[in-house]
């Protein structure tokens, strides 16, 4: 019998890009089938096409033996086709209820009464608890992407794509949510493409692979077949040396950044951070324990946060980003489109966005030949890949999207680091890179905080680790006793962190 | 994230509503304590009766705004169906209600051309409806050659501008377009997609919706409601003139943002249109009573609508939706933003 | 047909005694109303409204001075109503309306739109009020009064003007108001039938400046561009008349294209004695105001007044300049 | 994936730019085909000189809406700069350039204060620059009770309105306004923030831009615009009136929008703008040229500005350059979106 979906010469460009070139595989029914890739190798692209939302230059698509004719979102869900998107496309102006019945005719909702419902239960399932009437706005990303993974299933979609559902999850939600995918694609014989860049996941939860490279499909395996370090190897093209951490540990080191009194509106416990030059600390906690808001309060994002800043002991006034771009703190937020960049200008005017005069020549007037060699030079070291600052920022994939706000503040020079997941989305080569730029930083004696909900991550970063609950510190690990036991059962409360 | 107690949307909208309805609450006592007239129930109707026509446009022009577009047509539409009325009534001698019918579809028209450049040739609504504006002013003009239509029949006047038990008839029409739209956008499929297209239009599109449909229905809707004023206001002065329509252009659209509607798209509020509507009215009304005279009246009508709407901003202010409105609510709310 | 609605027109038209005093068909001149019918008194607690345009023109401010100047010199309490855009005809019918609803004794009005008023003065005769229309917008309404000149009357006396000055014809431009408004109307239909009547005069163009003066002054250029040999511009207003002028020196023809202007605000006579401007067909704001609370007050009295006072428009050039150096008559 | 070919975005502003421009110059030679004497030099000099001030206030405009804001009080700022200046040389007895600087700081401040409302007070452009609107025209009435004032001094009118070299001085103005404009937008930090802001408050606010700051700048820099508009008017009419500046709010935005400025922030051209306004111009002088009657010229002049965008929307539209402006477009490309 024929595959369910069947994927044949799909070739995709984009200006002055090749985003797609001939990629044919096969999907049966019941299977959840990986697509890996580098970042940039197309993975999006081809579920945009699969989803309809971008016409293929070549190619054809074949569903249930029926070979797709139009191109458009409305003809892909009739035809069973339903992609989450890797930005979960929500509208937070409307209630969780709306979002899942949204663009569905009245017809549909009559045939599917228990829609909303099936969704709500399978959001409880995977660990999220949320009614109806909550409006979307008020959802963690987190629970916007365990709602957007939910409805997918909702309205007898036979084919689920879902672009990195998971990324601002915490291990053990990703492993619940992924969990019940699984049982569902059991009980339905559905088809699932599944798109991570975390591997433990891709391995636990997939029945088979597909490594896109270059927008070529370079590889296709079961995955009972195949390892980990195969499918690595296949979406680099080279064997891939694992990070190690090389910043020197110096327990003894002056502390470099201290931030005490630390209030956010919406966390009031008072908080204290202190890093010495050249530490890593590494914040854990789950979804909602307050870390975003802890770096948001020290950067004095949001209104009504307050607290005192001391950098090498003398202490800066900071009120707000500005100033404390002044006294020397960046800060990489945690969703990079929206807070990161201005996705519709060049990447080199988003480095140079940092900069008070920096760039200026004769008086006021700026160098943008200054500005793009500075951004140049600081990708390079980066791979930055399409190596071209020139593009428009919404032109590279989400990892190199990723480098673009590290650069923004690395040519520019800080005393402290703060990130907020700075590997969101990034695939495995790109991680190592930005873990190996994290070290850098700290061997050159900048003080980081990284908060992570990638407890490995976490964990071959840090020299110190701070556990976060309901908006406190709740414990602090140095050595040996950084491991995931410890960070989660501290991070949920089960035991309480040594002091 | 724990369960939310009680959704705080509701509670928000609750807060915004609260925040202007009480804005407009103080303008009525402070006007009442100034003017021992002003309260009086003929005199609250002469309020009502002055703020139906911009109440029934930026009803309509609030639908356009939550899917994040503008309508600067309005104006000329209800000129033109005024003038084409009452055309077919005086010249045509056509039965004053199926010239009302005739306007309406009319009205309706002008705002489906309206959609129809907006989403087939992809013109910026600003620029489309800025260009329709002059058109269909044009068309008015031309009809007539600009001259005024009088000797409207008296029965198409109380058809619009009478009393059913003590109540005019125009109050009553806003009343019930009032609650139809409520309806439309809040319990309707397309409702929702309206405020999808507004909220995000890239989602409502991913997710099957018709968006240009959605479009060119909320610009026709519009152009509907516009055709209505228009007639309303031929019935008020017993007379079509070709540019009767022009000055509530800027009015409508006030009225539907001193109401809450966020120009970025996704938010807006049926009541808060009418009351902005009611408070504009209030303005004209309550100055005069006051013998303000005309210069300093424009001074005192602009402090008013900055400061009630300012009281309606901080009535959302407290810290969680700070970044209340705006551009980046709709990308995405503080609450989100600050999500661990 | 007057019924009840919400903008008034309760008592039926007719009924109140004011109708019966007023002589519909009759017309007279200010002067001659005034001799028969002598210096008005004032009752005690006469209140005169005048419901006007935007004050921001200058021909309505002086319309109002002219009430507010004779009501004072009769001792009289008046109050002035106006609007904040020369389009918004419900604005005006609710001041209008909240005009009656404080008491007025006697209402003067303006109206924008020739109808527009009407529910509100048929309450006001209903009431026993006086309502008197001041210029332009002659209704038809019964016992209504109108005080100003024949609108029709203005164009045409500019027409005929412009014949006399260009004995061997030419071509002619008119630069109009807004396309909608009465004034702009009823001054382009008098002046073009007046042209009828002198076929040697040609209408070569006519634009809409708007009453904008920098638009009238962009149009007049452009007009000036494509008639070269133009002779005259006929301009329905003094404002836009000033930009015309402008234009005209601009492109050295000063004196050589002759411009009318409309209204005879005193910036026009200015530029008459300065002669940038040919002549404007004057009007008399604030005879017209004085009329209107004179009749008002005859009426109060139980005199019969003739339903139309004349305040005829008259030319105003470099000869008769001088005798109206101030203000405006 | 192959790495790029060649600068997309360059290539992009350039065909958009193309885009009105090509329209423009369609519409300049269609009227030069219908009318001889329309591409004399003479006649270009007076559409140039009559599109000065719509270039002025939509220059500053442009920087407004470039940040996602919207500024309507600019035809009063205009009026009333024109009056106070007038008043201050006429009844003070001000020297001429003393005037200017005055007005123009006026504009300024009335322009700050926008800023103001709309970065304290959290109001909504629309609404903060509406209520300034009223209470700036008010201003201008009270300032001469509603009267103009004439007898500007000839020092005043030869120092805006008279010839250099053949060249009007305003037509220089507005050169010299332009590139002062296109610089501080192109190739300061000042003019990068506000690209940045329009394009996402959160990531400027993030990234250290005082983002309150850039937009009280860029409102004042449009009441200053406005105000030196304002004026040019007095100079080019000799007399100040207390509305003149009304007409050109809704003008001059639309030669800004015309120009590519897009009302969703972050895009806007300066070039464009002042191709905004020439079409404008050339469309009011052609129209007379031809003599089209006043009731058609409307009709006409909307039917040409919707053509005109519309050609301009379709020059980026051929697929290279699918995904760029409004909304719509941004939306029109979902990859862009889903791309990581
Ligand atoms: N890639 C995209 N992402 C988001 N929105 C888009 C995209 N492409 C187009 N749109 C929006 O959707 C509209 C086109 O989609 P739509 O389905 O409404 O077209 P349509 O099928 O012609 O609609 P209708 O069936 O009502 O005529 C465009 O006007 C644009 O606003
Ligand atoms: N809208 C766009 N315009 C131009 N180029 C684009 C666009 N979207 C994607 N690309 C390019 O197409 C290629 C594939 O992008 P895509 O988003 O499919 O990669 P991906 O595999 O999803 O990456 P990631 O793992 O980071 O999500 C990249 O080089 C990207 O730069
Ligand atoms: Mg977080
Ligand atoms: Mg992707």
């Amino acid at each position: 019998m024929n595959a369910l979906l069947q994927i044949e010469g799909i070739a995709k460009s984009f200006p002055g890009v090749r985003a797609l070139d001939g990629v044919t595989f096969d999907v049966n029914a019941g299977e959840i089938c990986t697509i890996a890739g580098e970042n940039g190798a197309g993975k999006s692209t081809l579920l945009a096409i699969l989803g309809g939302s971008l016409t293929p230059d070549r190619g054809s698509i074949t569903i249930d033996g029926v070979r797709r004719e139009e191109y458009s979102p409305r003809r892909a869900l009739a035809d069973g086709i339903v992609i989450a998107q890797q930005e979960p496309a929500v509208v937070p102006q409307l209630t969780v209820a709306q979002n899942v019945t949204i663009g569905k005719s009245r017809a549909q909702r009559k045939q599917v009464p228990g829609a909303v419902d099936g969704v709500i239960a399978d959001m409880n399932r995977m660990g999220f608890e949320t009614t109806p009437s909550t409006p979307v706005s008020k959802l963690s990303p987190a629970e916007r992407q365990a709602l957007t993974i939910a409805r997918a299933f909702a309205f007898g979609a036979k084919v689920i794509a879902l672009d990195e559902p998971t990324t601002s999850m915490l291990e053990h939600n990703a492993a619940q949510v992924l969990e019940r995918v699984r049982e569902i694609v059991q009980e339905r014989g559905v088809a699932v493409l599944f798109v991570s860049h975390k591997m433990p996941e891709v391995m636990r939860v997939s029945d088979s692979v597909v490594v896109l490279r270059d927008g070529k499909n370079a590889y296709r395996a079961e995955i009972a077949q195949t390892s980990e370090q195969e499918i690595v190897q296949k979406m680099v093209g080279r064997e891939l040396l694992g990070f190690t951490r090389e910043h020197p540990m110096k327990p003894d080191a002056a502390v470099r950044f201290e931030a005490t009194d630390v209030r956010h509106p919406k966390h009031p416990a008072p908080l204290r951070l202190a890093v010495r030059a050249g530490e890593v600390v590494g914040i854990a906690g789950l979804v909602g324990s307050g870390r975003t808001e802890l770096l948001r309060a020290i950067v004095r994002a949001d209104h009504g946060s307050t607290g005192h800043i001391a950098i090498d002991g003398k202490p800066f006034r900071v009120v707000d980003p500005h100033t404390s771009r002044s006294a020397g703190i960046a800060f990489i937020p945690e969703e990079r489109k929206r807070q990161g960049l201005v996705l519709q200008i060049p990447a080199y005017a988003n480095i140079a966005m940092t900069a008070d005069h920096q760039f200026n020549t004769v008086g006021p007037v700026v160098s943008k030949k200054r500005e793009i060699d500075t951004a140049t030079i600081q990708t390079q070291g980066m791979s930055l890949r399409p190596a071209n600052v020139r593009l428009n920022a919404r032109q590279f994939s989400g990892g190199n999207q990723q480098k673009l706000v590290i650069a923004k503040w690395t040519w520019r020079g800080a005393s402290v680091y703060l990130f907020d997941e700075p590997t969101k989305g990034v695939d495995v080569g790109g991680r190592v890179e930005i873990y190996r730029l994290i070290d850098r930083l700290a061997s050159e004696g900048h003080s980081i905080v990284v908060v992570s909900s990638d407890l490995p991550e976490v964990i071959s970063l840090s020299d110190r680790v701070l556990v976060m609950r309901a908006g406190r510190f709740v414990g602090s690990f140095e050595g040996d006793d950084i491991n995931e036991q410890t960070l989660v059962a501290s991070a949920m409360g089960v035991a309480e962190g040594q002091k | 994230m724990s369960t939310p107690t009680r959704s705080p949307r509701r509670l928000r909208v609750n807060v915004q509503t609260l925040g202007i309805f009480g804005a407009a609450a103080i303008i009525f006592i402070i006007f009442g304590i100034l003017s021992p007239s002003f309260l009086t129930i003929g005199n609250l109707r002469d309020i009502a009766v002055a703020a139906s026509i911009n109440a029934i446009i930026g009803l309509g022009v609030t639908f356009v705004i939550i899917t994040g577009g503008i309508d600067l047509s309005v104006g000329s539409i209800a000129s033109l169906v005024g003038i084409v009325a009452a055309t077919f009534m005086v010249s045509g001698g056509v039965a004053p209600i199926l010239a009302l019918l005739i306007g309406i579809v009319v009205g309706l028209a002008c705002g489906a051309a309206n959609g129809l450049l907006i989403t087939r040739l992809k013109l910026p609504p600003f620029i489309a409806t800025l260009g329709t504006m002059s058109v269909f002013q044009g068309l008015a003009y031309v009809t007539t050659d600009g001259k005024p239509v009088y000797n409207i029949p008296p029965e198409f006047v109380l058809l619009l501008n009478s009393y059913v038990g003590g109540i005019p008839v125009m109050v009553i029409i806003v009343a019930v377009v009032g609650v139809l739209c409520w309806l439309l956008l809040r319990r309707t499929v397309f409702g929702e997609n309206v405020i999808a297209v507004g909220g995000s239009e890239e989602t409502a599109w991913l997710s099957g919706i018709r968006v240009n449909r959605v479009k060119v229905a909320v610009y026709a809707l519009s152009g509907g409601l516009a055709g209505l004023a228009g007639l309303i206001l031929v019935a008020r002065i017993n007379a079509a003139q070709t540019e009767g329509g022009s000055p509530y252009l800027l009015t409508a659209i006030a009225a539907a943002v001193i109401g809450g509607a966020n120009l970025m798209g996704g938010e807006g509020r049926i009541a808060g249109t009418l009351v902005g509507a009611l408070i504009l009215g209030a303005l004209t009304n309550g100055l005069v009573l006051l013998n303000v005279p005309s210069f300093y009246e424009q001074i005192v009508t602009g402090l008013v609508v900055i400061i009630a709407v300012a009281l309606d901003q901080s009535a959302k202010d407290w810290p969680m939706l700070k970044r209340g409105k705006s551009k980046d609510d709709v990308a995405a709310t503080p609450v989100q933003e600050l999500a661990g | 047909g007057c019924t009840a609605t919400p903008d008034g027109g309760g008592g039926a038209a007719g009924e109140g005694d004011i109708v019966s005093l007023v002589q519909a068909d009759d017309v007279q001149p200010y002067e001659d109303a005034l001799g028969s019918l002598g210096e008005p008194e004032v009752p005690d607690g006469t209140k005169i409204c005048y419901v006007t345009r935007t004050l921001s023109n200058e021909y309505w401010s002086l319309v109002a001075d002219g009430v507010e100047n004779r009501a004072k010199e009769l001792g009289a309490e008046v109050q002035i109503f106006a609007v904040n855009d020369e389009a918004s005809i419900t604005e005006q019918l609710d001041k209008a309306k909240s005009a009656l609803t404080q008491g007025c004794t006697v209402l003067l009005a303006s109206p924008i739109s020739a109808t527009g008023l009407d529910s509100v003065f048929t309450d006001a005769l209903a009431q026993g009020v006086p309502a008197i229309v001041l210029n332009d917008a002659k209704g038809t309404l019964p016992g209504v009064v109108y005080s100003g000149p024949d609108s029709l009357t203005t164009g045409r006396t500019a027409a005929d003007y412009l014949a006399e000055q260009l004995p061997d014809g030419g071509k002619v431009a008119m630069v109009e108001g807004d396309p909608g408004s009465s004034n702009a109307l009823n001054r382009g239909q008098g002046f073009e039938d007046g042209l009828a009547e002198h076929p040697n005069l040609e209408l070569v163009a006519a634009q809409t400046a708007n009453w904008d003066q920098t638009k009238a002054q962009d149009i007049a250029t452009a007009m000036l561009t494509a008639n070269p040999d133009l002779k005259a511009f006929y301009v329905q207003n003094d404002g836009m008349a000033l930009g015309v002028a402008t234009a005209v020196e601009r492109a050295g023809k000063t004196g050589e294209v002759l411009i009318v202007g409309t209204d005879g605000i005193p910036q026009a006579k200015t530029e008459i004695q300065n002669g940038r401007i040919t002549a404007t067909v004057s009007q008399k704001p604030n005879q017209e105001g004085a009329a209107g609370v004179d009749v008002g007050l005859w009426l109060l009295a139980g005199k019969e007044v003739p339903g139309w006072i004349e305040v005829p428009a008259f030319i105003i050039d470099s000869a008769n300049v001088a005798d109206y150096a101030e203000g405006m008559p």
